[in-house]
């Protein structure tokens, strides 16, 4: 990761440098992309159609997406389910634990706002924006597996619309 | 200039390129030395390929055994998902835990990729194909893949995490247990092709499918039969993957890994796979030996034939537990082992055999 | 047993100590004080004719003048059901507890504990249950409870 | 023989694991081909227009806002000294919803329908709050059934459903297999998995005789 | 070699972990791979439905308790419009009723197949999990072609259920439970019989009848056990008198019968839906109901079996068009109670196994 962010830096410096860059960004952003490996997070009812979409009739490996159990491993994590306050910290926990660059889903209205547990609930986090970037939202109670598979594509083609040099920033 | 190898099928490109390196005006012992270098780089490129294209198949194997489709966006069916995979990798960011142990965390993914190689040396891949042909060929086999354990063990200890350390320990234990039947079943090949050398092995087993040592009955069968679980479980593989079993450990001895680090491992264990299956080949099946085709071509046939048996356990078994996997190998396989290869060994001497 | 039955045979046996209310449907639901509710579910467990062996539910209700804890058990054998309640002072809401008697009572308890500060007596674990470790925001299943991030749904 | 018996049932397992390996995948290709949603699917909200005129069919009675179990709907509409509502907006606010569909029980003026739509994915957590206009232009487009008792005619709804799409709620007719959406035909079925097959409109009709 | 002793470690299984299905904790003592205690921390899940469900009028509800034990939403509807009805003492029309009863029943066959899958992935086979989903698939196929939702379905509405079945449903009914019957034997064939899968499960965790009583373990994994004790028979409810079924019962109480008790179960259930298919009469599926569903004052605890045991509701009625109290009670909360007693002394591996084949999920712990 350190070389890479410093990549830009020197090549914008060396002739043709900037043609090097564009092409080392696609070829990156492509891998990026087309990999994404999700970390296994499911809590509630959207971990069940998480696992329908990993299954025959909807297949995530289509996508490249394959699951890991352990967050080191994982570029994405699905957050398919409440996030509740006692669980909050774990999520944190598990985004920090990941290696960059990392992605997060919000699955399911409960991850977005708190969904049906917006009103009256003591215990839901009202969005887990509070607690980890989020970069797609898809909305749904639960969501189909198609709409995650569309969000997931969703998030492929913001992956590669990245630059090279806004991973300074992150 | 001495070749190390018999490159029989080889031999005017290695010619070629020997001229051209040669025409450098380089001196005779850095010739050598860049030669030697460059055939370890090809080597390694074609394994590093090859790996990649093992998780590629295996990806493909196990959905179409699932009915589904499995990689299918990237390219025709996906066939450059697992390059996808291997760049996305080689970006990720190297996390290191505050806690473990700089050193062993660091070389146990590199030994562990680095042993996984070194037993293709004396892999024959064909007539004449092979990098060295050693007179203890089936010796320094042996020796090398446990190299492997070695790493497990490391990373499990260096990453200074229980799971880890559970993953490393119970790696540990398997593959010290499983070398004892996989040895004595590969022993009562030596004894019947009465060399250590795999070129002479396959030499051996020369001629039509019936002079396979897998049809040396009694005992080829049940010897190949032990190799091919204990071979499962040296590769660390379902049945036999408690060193990574999912649901208990996580992700067991690589939990902490992540980049290129995890990558390594991760085709570390294919190319195990395959090593193991070459291996089983070599010493069953007849090696190189088939008809109409070159010799390469049956081998690859063969040990694909091998890999994907490997993958119909994987994605059909459940997983052993700890206790009952140590079981099976001291207690059932240990035994069965031992008493085929004194069955073969006496059967040799007596001339009683098929 | 049918409920009929049941509550003939519940009044004949413990007529004393629970007395039956017409608010249950379907199954009798019976009140009995708070200094009773050992022996009494000591009797509904052991008797022969009840053997009320299996706990299916317990729950609190706050009224907020008093506190109502629900008990549901059955019989495996007999195949019926009865709900009996205890009625709990609000100010100092305590109760015994009965995971003596039913084991599976414990975590109810443990509960009800935490969601309603109802203390249990001669309880072994009452520890954090439900809430998050940190939680120092009362007993939210009160209906008085209130929170700075507890929002109602609007009325309409 | 344990031994024996062991062996035939590890060998059983790979034959069937085996079988499946030489048969068509059962996989819908996703963004290439879609799964047809049924008719009574519950994806979004919509606002629905009234055919002719293109106004909106919503009155602003509330209905659906007090039926909403999570409070996803706003609804603001003021009466006026006439005591007749003006609807002003109407917002849905799909983060909270949890598409349950009481509001279109709810709704007796045939203004709201669950559409089976589902692709809204997006990266800013704000514009899942969809206004009165978002949510009227996608509505546009989807079928319904007017109920709606008085003024209109029941012959004028008739003439205006469009032709082979019977946008018919109650399902006592046989379906048309042209447009029956409840029939997934992502997928060409294969013969002999029977997974795959979906049920055809001939197995639809001989189930009904 | 008394002497010899290891140091205990201490292993935090969960909250995030492939094998807690969902977000269980699990403080583990640990002599090497012995484990010597176990504490669940819960919670992880609490959502506080019960408090939610105190402000939402009584049709409200029902979607809200969809979320209490998704994977098998439609008892959770279904119980809460038992409850409901038996305060107002509504009466059910005969459709609705049989429609329940298909629909509760694919709703089961529907978790059983979960249960087989996630099992099977526990003890480390993934392909018996994709094939499960598979069949599962189709059922999911019913629920939306009649309810609209695949998982939070609020179809069973108090009075009856929320529409009619459409046309298509009965022939492509009939066509899934035969497939599935046919499956069946794909299943068993993959696990029953495999001698790995035997050594991973048999007498594995045995469960002894008193103390799955005593600790109110209800369901499959008690009939497992060998207590004949189903509340479809022994607390009568809806109309499964009327069909020719047997409760699944087994004997040892360990994973492997708790295991195949519920493929039985996958089969009786196949038997109740032709029947009910069969007789289904014609009619309104919906008893007058009004919008303002008021019930009059009073209290009922219903209780109905689903697929991971008893699932109970007791609602307070005051009066008003809201309940004044709500409490649930999930099969899997008595379930997890009684995971340290007979998960104590096993290795980790066992323990996975354990925690499998009780069929836990952590919505119905945590609510």
């Amino acid at each position: 990761m350190g070389l890479i962010k410093k990549v830009p830096v020197y090549a914008e410096r060396i002739p043709g440098g900037s043609l090097v860059l564009t092409t080392l960004e696609t070829v990156l952003h492509q891998g990026q992309a087309k990999s994404l490996w999700y970390l296994l997070f499911g809590t509630a009812c959207c971990a069940i159609e998480l696992m329908c979409t990993g299954a025959s009739r909807y297949d995530f490996d289509r996508l490249g997406m394959i699951f890991r159990a352990s967050p080191r491993q994982a570029d994405l994590i699905i957050a398919a389910g409440t996030i509740t306050k006692k669980m909050a910290p774990r999520l944190r926990r598990l985004y920090d634990q990941m290696a960059e660059p990392r992605y997060v889903i919000a699955m399911g209205g409960c991850t977005i706002k708190g969904g049906p547990f917006y009103y009256d609930s003591y215990a839901v986090e009202k969005g887990i924006d509070h607690i980890v970037p989020v970069d797609i939202y898809i909305p749904g109670c639960p969501p189909r597996p198609e709409s995650l598979l569309e969000g997931c594509i969703h998030l492929q083609e913001k992956i590669k619309k990245q630059k090279l040099l806004d991973w300074q920033e992150k | 200039m001495i070749w190390p190898v018999a490159f029989a099928e080889l031999r005017p490109i290695f010619d070629w390129l020997y001229d051209m390196v040669s025409s450098t005006g380089l001196p005779e012992p850095w010739l050598s030395v860049v030669i030697y270098t460059g055939l370890g780089a090809m080597m390694f490129g074609v394994l590093a390929v090859l790996a990649l294209y093992l998780v590629w198949w295996e990806r493909k194997i196990s959905a179409h055994i699932q009915q589904r489709f499995g990689p299918m966006r990237h390219g025709w069916h996906g066939w450059y998902q697992t390059i996808m995979d291997a760049i996305k990798l080689l970006q990720k960011e190297h996390v290191d835990v505050a806690t473990r142990d700089k050193f062993v965390f660091f070389w146990a993914p590199v030994m562990c990729f680095v042993a996984a190689f070194l037993a293709y040396v004396t892999i024959p891949f064909g007539e004449g194909l092979i990098v060295a042909d050693l007179n203890i060929g089936v010796l320094y086999i042996m020796a090398v893949t446990t190299f492997t354990i070695i790493s497990l063990l490391m990373a499990g200890w260096g990453s200074n995490n229980k799971y880890a350390l559970l993953g490393g320990m119970r790696s540990a234990a398997q593959v010290v247990s499983y070398e004892v039947p996989m040895v004595a079943s590969i022993l009562v090949v030596v004894v019947f092709a009465g060399s250590l050398s795999m070129v002479d092995i396959v030499r051996a087993q020369d001629g039509m499918f019936y002079n396979w040592f897998i049809f040396r009955l009694p005992f080829g069968p049940i010897a190949f039969l032990t190799y091919i679980v204990a071979a499962t479980a040296e590769a660390n593989r379902t049945p036999f993957d408690i060193p990574e079993a999912e649901q208990e450990l996580v992700a067991g001895f690589n939990i902490e890994y992540s980049g290129m680090k995890f990558a390594m491992f991760f085709l570390a264990e294919f190319v195990n796979m395959f090593t193991v299956s070459a291996i089983a080949v070599t010493l069953f099946l007849g090696g190189w030996n088939g008809v109409f085709l070159p010799s390469w071509f049956w081998f690859l046939l063969k040990t694909f034939a091998v890999v994907l048996l490997l993958m119909l356990f994987r994605w059909t078994y459940p997983r052993l537990r700890v206790d009952q996997l140590m079981e099976f190998a001291w207690k059932f396989l240990v035994p069965l082992t031992f008493a085929n290869l004194i069955l073969g060994a006496w059967m040799k001497y007596a001339g009683w055999y098929w | 047993m049918t409920p009929d039955e049941l509550k003939d045979a519940v009044a004949g046996k413990l007529g004393d100590k629970m007395s039956l209310l017409d608010t249950g449907r379907m199954v009798p639901m019976f009140e009995i004080s708070a200094a009773n509710l050992l022996t009494v579910a000591e009797s509904l467990r052991d008797d022969a004719a009840l053997k009320f062996d299996y706990f299916c539910n317990l729950g609190a209700v706050d009224k907020t003048e008093r506190f109502e804890a629900v008990y549901s058990v059955a019989s495996i054998v007999h195949k019926h059901r009865l709900d009996f309640k205890v009625i709990l002072d609000h100010d100092h809401p305590e109760i015994d507890s009965v995971q003596e008697i039913w084991p599976a009572a414990n975590w109810y308890e443990r509960e009800m504990w935490e969601l309603f500060g109802i203390n249990i007596r001669n309880h072994h674990n009452l520890t954090r249950f439900l809430l998050p470790d940190d939680w120092d925001q009362g007993n939210p299943m009160r209906r008085d409870w209130d929170a700075p991030d507890f929002e109602k749904l609007p009325e309409l | 023989m344990d031994i024996v018996k062991d062996i035939k049932n590890l060998l059983a397992g790979m034959g069937i694991t085996g079988k499946h390996l030489g048969r068509h995948a059962i996989t819908i290709q996703y963004p290439e081909e879609k799964w047809t949603m049924p008719e009574r699917s519950r994806g979004i909200v919509v606002l629905l227009s009234d055919k002719k005129t293109g106004e909106l069919n919503c009155t602003g009675c509330e209905l659906c806002m007090r039926a909403c179990p999570t409070g996803a709907i706003m609804v603001h509409a003021p009466r006026d000294e006439k005591k007749k509502r003006h609807l002003k907006a109407f917002t849905i606010d799909f983060s909270l919803c949890c598409f349950c569909g009481l509001c279109e029980d709810a709704c007796n003026f045939c203004a709201l329908k669950m559409a089976p739509m589902y692709e809204f994915s997006t990266d800013d957590k704000e514009s899942l709050t969809w206004d009165m206009k978002t949510l009227q232009e996608i509505g546009r487009d989807v079928d319904y059934v007017d109920t709606r008792k008085k003024k209109k005619p029941v012959k004028k709804t008739e003439a205006a459903k469009p032709a082979g799409k019977p946008a018919d709620k109650s399902a006592d007719k046989p379906p048309d297999k042209s447009a029956e959406p409840a029939l997934p035909e992502a997928k060409p079925a294969t013969e002999d998995e029977p997974t795959t097959d979906q049920p055809s409109g001939n197995e639809t009709k001989e189930g009904e005789q | 070699m008394p002497d010899l002793r290891t140091e205990e470690f201490v292993v935090n299984m969960g909250p995030h972990h492939p094998s807690t299905h969902g977000v269980c904790r699990l403080i583990l003592t640990m002599d090497g791979e012995k484990v010597l205690k176990i504490v669940p921390v819960v919670g992880y899940l609490h959502r506080s439905l019960e408090k939610i469900c105190e402000n939402r009028t009584y049709p409200q509800c029902i979607p809200i308790l969809d979320r209490f034990e998704y994977v098998t939403a439609m008892s959770c509807n279904y119980v809460f419009s038992l409850a409901a009805e038996r305060l107002a003492e509504i009466e059910v029309p005969e459709r609705a009723e049989y429609l329940r009863v298909i629909m509760l029943e694919l709703n089961r066959i529907a978790s059983h197949l979960i249960f087989y899958g996630v099992t099977a992935m526990d003890i480390g086979a993934l392909t018996p999990f994709l094939y499960g989903l598979r069949e599962r698939e189709m059922i999911m196929d019913l629920f939306e072609m009649t309810c609209g939702q695949r998982l939070t379905f609020n179809y069973i509405r108090i009075g009856g259920v929320a529409k009619d079945i459409p046309a298509e449903f009965i022939p492509y009914c009939r066509k899934t439970v035969s497939v599935i019957r046919e499956k069946l034997n794909d299943y068993e064939g993959l696990l029953n019989e495999n001698p790995i899968w035997l050594v991973r499960n048999k007498n594995i965790g045995v469960l002894p009848p008193d103390v799955g009583i005593a600790y109110g373990v209800s369901g499959p994994s008690l009939r497992a056990s060998g207590v004949d004790y189903d509340l479809r028979r022994d607390d009568p409810y809806s109309i499964y008198d009327r069909f020719d079924w047997k409760v699944a019962t087994r004997s040892n109480g360990d994973c492997y019968d708790r295991y195949l008790v519920r493929l039985d179960e996958i089969k009786q259930s196949v038997r109740i839906i032709e029947q009910a298919l069969d007789g289904l009469p014609e009619g309104p599926v919906k008893a007058k109901v009004s919008p303002n569903f008021k019930p009059p004052e009073g209290e009922t605890y219903a209780r109905v079996e689903n697929s991971r045991g008893e699932l109970g509701v007791y609602i307070q009625s005051d009066g008003t068009k809201k309940p004044y109290r709500v409490k649930t009670r999930g099969g899997s909360f008595n379930q997890l109670q009684v995971l340290p007693v007979i998960g104590t002394g096993g290795l980790i591996a066992d323990l996975v196994a354990i925690f499998a084949s009780l069929d836990i999920i952590l919505p119905e712990v945590d609510r």
